[in-house]
């Protein structure tokens, strides 16, 4: 059986379902944020198998540049979850219900 | 063949860690679920001819972007576990349920139309002189304002990681 | 001519503006002058213009036009005409002498300065813009400036009125944005290109339904501004809750802002739409007159009293601006400025005494007279002027509108008659019982009379309130031309024949008999 | 000369600007001194101007000043024929005895030269409005007087009372003034232009009759406003609360004589409509009427001389109303002299008495003010129409040709002779009360005679009151109708009333000075004896009719709580319920409404990021279908 860029597309799928349970499940904002990695790569394994499938390398650029703002977005996010975590001693997103210090 | 076997055995790791990172009430370990995951896919970017592309996977990825989570949740001292009850009224529910729509949805356009395009006969060359020449010519913008934000994010981390979060005249909590 | 004297006229206060906020904070004491001293060069400019403006010319003039986005048909394109030089000129005018006025404002001196003077820039960019983007960006910047003067600077009331104001001027504005889009947009289809060049637009040719849509679209905005019946609340509230100079600025030249839309935008660009609801909004006008008037008899509170007396006075405006006559037309135009003189002087007094007593309440007052002659003098002098009297500025605006609205509105112009003695009434009844009788509470006799600042921040408004009713042939001379133009216009675009014209007056009876 | 007749007019104006700004600085009697001199030079200016007109040569002339509304045909322009030339004559010489007057009356008052700013300044604009060449200019007159009124009936601000007046003369002033501009309007709108040139030479040429008379009816009731007439004539005893020389330079002289002079401007439009003519004339006739019937009734010695104004400015409607518009300028001229003698006369007499007016604490003057009592004597004559005073001529005059004009205007002819002998009546009762009789001062009050600065006045309009009346006789020889020439070129187009022929006026004439020595002779015998008082009448001992008549037939409490009162109230409503409430209750309940509505969606937005995450990933989905039914269709 030959593996074609369809088995990419549904792995894919299965990870971003995966990602966006977790996204949805868990409190823990840290928890939360690595399943948007998770969301974010299995998005990338899709473009990548496309890539191949239609023989384009803009695919892999645009996957660069996924990595490139996933890899700021984290930054930052981790940058809040440290400061929102001195000031409330939790990592937990539904204790910031309210636009308040 | 040889793809079939990678996609089988590197496509069940990557589940098992995306499951184990999103279902483990431990962040620590879903964490090395997650490392697991991404090496899984940087496998499948090597397959798929993106060298290059895998290479910076593993490094930043895998190997930056974890690391940095690993050591947050290090730094604030969350390797307790995370209490799973769900208090949200029905966001188990519908979470699971739109989950389940999602796949089914997918899977019924897989069952149709799943790629309309012809398959190209030539794989694309993902080596580090191809990206670049593609980066530094058609996507030569976008790129350079990426150094911006990668400027920008480092300065806003630092700012906001840095300076004490008492309020300025307040009374501290 | 070898200056751009108009975009001076805008970006000089502006600049102002900036330099104002820019002022060392150690120096506090240099606010005033710096500011007063932009605004005598605004001012001098404004000079300029009215001396060197062509008198019988009807058209633009000093027109200044540069591309700013050529695609979208947006210039940044000037010009002035009779219609609008003297509610320039009264903006230029007015605002040196409410910041003159404004040297006690404590709190937050640089800022309300640069406020003003923001003001100032975007309402003689109001003015002058003929492009309706241009024209779009002017009215809704001065919202920001005048929102903070009241907000920041206001009485007990003021985050109440300053946001009444806000939206009741941004609900207006929406319809105006939809409408100056429209006609762009028609634009592209007839000329094959958008613009939004009021010279342009000019020639459109605008279906009857289109037209009354825009024209409610337009009017809806101008008639908050003006403000028209059952528009007007606002008015009260921010004129009552707005620190001095904000009042002055409010009364004087925004309010203008409303009946200048009227006139530049409604009658000249729908005119077939002007011409079938004109009744409906001369109507409104004189209903707004007796209904201010009627209002302000009552109330108690001497600065609410002023605001609703500026409901009945732009009613005048407005009907005359309707009656579609030259001498109605050009009654309005001259009445914009009277009541920006006359109302501003108003304001200015009362804040005089706010500043000495912190009430407007009349009751709290009684006698005054006698401690102030000065004071009681120059406010006897503004009620006056205001309340329409001979030879002085009210009567040449109320008189023309009054004559030049008979011929086509007989019965309106006859209610709007007894405006006149309303006013006599509300005036004079606050005048007797502010300043006349024994001042018979112990605060109200010890109270000082006008300084020097205060008489002179009130000596340039008087000399030009006798000048503009004993000679106003200057100020009609500019302006009827221009409100010729637009009659003209509107002869030829629809079958209205407006019933009296200037050139009929000439008729020497003598001749036809025979 | 005539080309500067401006200079009459400016004049006044620059006393008035200079005291304004100086006045209040300058030693006592300096202020008076300059104002009295300026309306007297004016004054000789005009009877220089004038000249022409008493030779018979002059022609009516117009100077035009500059360009003010020329689109309304309304520019500083001025008319100077006879007719403006009688008018200014008198305001400036009655004008310049008062200022004279006023220099001794006002003695001692802390806003001395306030008081001549003002006087001026009403002098200017009485001016103004003689001498308009268009109903624009007329109008700037028109109201400056008014004003000139409010400013000087409450000069006297501290007294409320007086504040009150001020404001009620120029708010019923302005009720007139309404009329008076819709008239102008009628006017632009037919014949395009404010100009007399235009619209008196023919009127007919540009109007009917109808429109003439919904033209003329409306200046009707601008002339009643300014010339305190049946309805609006309620302000003038009021405003009697102004210091003396004002009630007699404004109140008898002057102002109250611009409706008068208005209607003999505009004669050839009044003449266009019989019926505003009869108006005018039975306006008048009811109004000479009713006044002199309160007039028996006042105590307060000013108070009766203003309904008395009101009476006489009536007779003056009914001349100008039958036609006989000389007669009616004449009597204006002759009452400017013998009003504002009386009402000089009466000041003298309250500055004697300490600011006293009520009469019913005066009595016996006569002993202790001779050179007062001497000229009230011929003011008095003069009022109640015994020749050869002056008022006997113009006023018999007037009855003559209204009972000349015969049908309804005999029926007026008949009030006019009632109201002859209802003054003779009250004017008699009036200086028995004052001058004669038992005296009934109040403890500590010592009358003295006034000044020789305010007697001088006095003398000198007694004098004109005696002896200007010969002016214009109907006879021949030394005292031929010389008024009537000098008048004639004005109203040379206009079809004058003419006198009954025959014997018939000696007739009418006997039968009214039978009136008036009948009433005086009366009031004589009523008001004789120690309690002349007491048998006087007195509101509080009357009842019935009296009681009616005491209180100017309520007309006051009538208005107030007629017109004042519910103008009043739906102000009040307007303001506080409709506008308050209705209008801007309306805009804060769509406020309310849109915070209602945002209150019951603002739920959605729980915090909860995770909520909002369902919904992000509930909308992915969303699109999913629409992409599966895309491509299932």
């Amino acid at each position: 059986m030959e593996v074609t860029a369809g088995w990419y597309l549904a792995l894919g799928a299965v990870l971003f379902v995966i990602g966006a349970g977790g996204m949805l499940l868990r409190r823990n904002a840290l928890v939360m944020f690595m399943s948007i990695e998770l969301m974010l790569n299995a998005v990338n394994l899709t473009f990548v198998a496309i890539g191949r499938h239609v023989g384009d390398l803009n695919g892999q650029v645009a996957v660069f540049f996924v990595m490139v703002v996933a890899a700021a977005e984290v930054v930052v996010g981790l940058a809040i979850m440290i400061s929102v975590f001195r000031r409330r001693a939790s990592a937990s997103v539904d204790d910031l219900a309210v636009l308040k210090g | 063949m040889v793809e079939l076997v990678l996609f089988i055995v590197f496509g069940l790791i990557a589940v098992a860690g995306a499951l184990s990172m999103v279902l483990h009430p431990n962040p620590v370990y879903g964490a090395l679920g997650l490392m697991a995951t991404m090496l899984s896919i940087a496998v499948f970017y090597v397959v798929n001819s993106g060298h290059f592309i895998a290479a910076v996977q593993v490094v930043v990825y895998a190997g930056a972007v974890m690391t940095l989570f690993l050591f947050v949740i290090m730094l604030i001292g969350v390797d307790r576990a995370e209490n799973l009850e769900e208090r949200l009224p029905m966001q188990r529910q519908l979470a699971i349920g739109l989950g389940v729509a999602f796949l089914v949805l997918i899977g019924l356009i897989g069952g149709n139309a799943w790629i309309t395009a012809p398959a190209s006969a030539s794989e694309p060359n993902g080596s580090v002189e191809a990206i670049a020449d593609l980066i530094f010519t058609d996507w030569l913008l976008p790129f350079e304002v990426t150094t911006l934000l990668l400027i920008i994010a480092s300065v806003g981390a630092v700012a906001l990681a840095q300076f004490s979060p008492r309020r300025r005249g307040g009374a501290e909590e | 001519m070898g200056f751009n004297v108009l975009s001076l006229l805008i970006w000089l206060p502006v600049a102002g503006a900036a330099v104002v906020i820019g002022l060392p904070r150690r120096r506090p004491e240099l606010v005033v002058p710096v500011a007063f001293a932009l605004s005598v060069l605004t001012l001098g400019l404004a000079g300029f213009l009215v001396f060197d403006f062509e008198t019988a010319n009807g058209g633009f003039q000093f027109i200044e036009k540069t591309a700013i986005a050529p695609d979208l048909g947006i210039d940044y394109h000037l010009g002035v005409d009779g219609i609008s030089l003297f509610l320039v000129a009264l903006t230029a005018f007015l605002f040196p002498i409410s910041i003159l006025a404004s040297v006690n404002v404590a709190d937050r001196r640089k800022e309300f300065m640069a406020a003003v003077l923001l003001l100032e820039g975007a309402l003689i960019g109001v003015f002058l813009a003929l492009d309706l983007v241009l024209f779009f960006v002017f009215f809704e910047v001065l919202l920001v400036p005048m929102y903070f003067l009241i907000g920041l600077w206001g009485g007990e009331r003021r985050l109440e009125a300053a946001l009444k104001f806000f939206l009741y001027t941004a609900l207006g504005s929406a319809f105006l944005l939809v409408g100056i889009i429209f006609l762009s947009a028609q634009a592209n289809d007839q000329f094959g290109s958008p613009t939004f060049n009021y010279l342009e637009l000019l020639n459109l040719d605008i279906s009857r339904s289109a037209q009354y849509w825009l024209f409610g679209a337009f009017g809806v905005a101008f008639a908050i501004k003006v403000p028209l019946f059952p528009f007007h609340t606002w008015l009260p509230d921010a004129h009552t809750e707005a620190p001095t100079a904000g009042s002055v600025v409010l009364a004087g030249v925004l309010l203008k802002m409303g009946t200048y839309g009227f006139l530049r935008f409604n009658l000249n660009l729908f005119p077939e739409a002007t011409v079938q609801l004109a009744g409906f909004l001369a109507a409104l006008g004189v209903f707004g007159i007796i209904y201010g008037a009627a209002v302000a008899i009552v109330q108690p509170d001497l600065k609410r009293l002023v605001a609703y007396s500026s409901v009945s006075h732009l009613g005048f405006v407005v009907l005359g601006i309707f009656a579609l006559t030259s001498q109605g037309v050009s009654g309005g135009v001259i009445q914009m400025v009277n009541h920006g003189l006359t109302t501003g002087a108003l304001f200015l007094l009362v804040g005089m005494i706010y500043e000495r007593r912190h009430t407007r309440e009349i009751a709290a007052y009684g006698g005054l007279q006698k401690a102030m002659p000065w004071f009681a003098g120059f406010f006897l002098f503004t009620a006056f002027a205001s309340a329409g009297l001979p030879g002085l500025n009210g009567f040449v605006g109320e008189f023309l509108i009054l004559l030049g609205s008979y011929g086509r509105y007989p019965v309106l112009a006859i209610i709007a008659a007894f405006g006149v003695l309303l006013a006599a009434v509300y005036l004079l009844w606050a005048y007797e019982r502010v300043f006349t009788g024994e001042p018979d509470k112990e605060e109200n006799r010890v109270l000082s009379d006008l300084g020097l600042r205060e008489v002179g921040i009130l000596v340039p408004l008087v000399a030009l309130v006798v000048l503009l009713g004993v000679y106003p042939k200057p100020a009609l001379d500019r302006i009827e031309p221009a409100v010729e133009r637009v009659l003209d216009r509107i002869e030829d675009r629809t079958d209205f024949e407006p019933p009296l014209r200037i050139d009929d007056i000439a008729v020497v009876p003598a001749e036809d008999d025979q | 000369m005539v080309d500067y007749i401006w200079i009459v007019i400016a004049l006044p104006l620059a006393g008035a600007v200079f005291l304004h700004f100086f006045g209040s600085r300058l030693r006592e009697p300096i202020a008076g001194v300059i104002a009295t001199s300026t309306v007297g030079l004016s004054f000789f200016y005009a009877l220089i101007a004038a000249a022409d007109f008493f030779s018979g040569t002059g022609e009516a002339e117009t100077v035009h000043l500059f360009d003010w509304i020329p689109t309304l045909g309304a520019n500083a322009e001025l008319l100077w024929d006879p007719l403006s030339a009688v008018m200014t004559l008198t305001v400036t010489g009655v004008g310049a005895l008062i200022h004279l007057y006023s220099i001794g009356y006002m003695h001692g008052d802390p806003r001395f030269g306030r008081f001549f700013t003002g006087l001026n300044f009403f002098t200017a604009s009485m001016l103004i409005l003689v001498l308009a060449d268009n109903f624009g200019a007329l109008f700037v007159g028109w109201e400056l007087v008014g004003l000139s009124s409010y400013l000087l009936i409450s000069f006297w601000f501290q007294k409320p009372s007086a504040a009150a007046a001020g404001k009620k003369a120029f708010i019923v002033n302005r009720i007139g003034d309404v009329g008076f501009l819709i008239g102008l309007m009628l006017i632009l709108a037919n014949f395009n232009t404010l100009t007399y040139g235009t619209v008196l030479a023919d009127p007919a040429r540009f109007v009917t009759a109808g429109t003439a008379t919904a033209i003329t009816l409306l200046l009707l009731l601008g002339a009643a406003g300014k010339s305190a007439q049946i309805p609006l004539y309620f302000w003038l005893p009021d405003a009697m609360e102004g210091p003396t020389p004002v009630s007699a330079l404004i109140h008898a002289a002057t102002m109250v004589t611009a409706g008068v002079y208005m209607v003999a401007r505009t004669a050839s439009l009044f003449e266009l409509s019989g019926f505003a003519a009869a108006t005018v004339a039975t306006v008048g006739a009811f109004t000479a009427l009713f006044a002199a019937t309160i007039a028996l009734m006042q105590r307060d010695i000013k108070r009766v001389l203003a309904f008395s104004t009101i009476s006489q400015l009536g007779y003056m409607f009914l001349a100008v109303g039958t036609g006989a518009y000389v007669a009616g300028i004449f009597h204006l001229f002759t009452h400017a002299f013998f009003k504002a003698l009386l009402f000089l006369g009466s000041g003298s007499v309250i500055h004697a008495m300490g600011d006293e007016q009520d009469m019913a604490k005066m009595g016996g003057l006569a002993k202790v003010m001779p050179v007062t009592h001497l000229t009230m004597v011929i003011g008095w004559l003069a009022i109640i129409g015994i020749p050869p005073l002056a008022g006997f001529w113009s006023k018999d005059e007037i009855l003559a040709l209204a009972f000349g004009a015969g049908g309804w205007f005999t029926f007026l002819w008949v009030l006019g002779i009632i109201t002859a002998l209802l003054t003779a009546v009250y004017m008699t009762r009036w200086m028995y009360l004052t001058f004669w009789g038992e005296a009934r001062w109040d403890d500590g009050v010592d009358p003295h005679e006034s000044p020789a600065v305010m007697t001088l006045p006095l003398v000198g309009l007694a004098v004109g009151s005696a002896a200007f009346g010969l002016l214009n006789t109907p006879f021949h020889g030394p005292f031929k109708p010389a008024f009537e020439h000098f008048l004639e070129p004005s109203f040379e187009a206009i079809e004058m009333a003419h006198l009954p022929s025959g014997s018939t006026p000696w007739f009418l004439a006997l039968i009214s000075i039978a009136a008036a020595a009948g009433g005086a002779l009366f009031a004589y015998r009523r008001y004789q004896g120690a309690e002349a008082f007491d048998t006087a009448p007195v509101a509080a001992k009357r009842t019935g009719v009296w009681r009616w008549v005491t209180n100017g037939y309520y007309v006051d409490d009538i208005i107030g709580n007629l017109l004042v009162l519910p103008g009043k109230l739906v102000a009040a409503w307007t303001a506080f319920v409709l506008d308050t409430e209705i209008i801007d209750g309306s805009v804060r309940a769509i406020g309310g409404g849109v915070r209602r509505i945002s209150g019951w969606l603002r739920p959605v937005q729980t915090g909860f990021v995770r909520n909002y995450a369902v919904v992000t990933f509930a909308g992915v989905v969303g699109l999913l279908v629409w992409f599966v039914s895309q491509g299932a269709g």
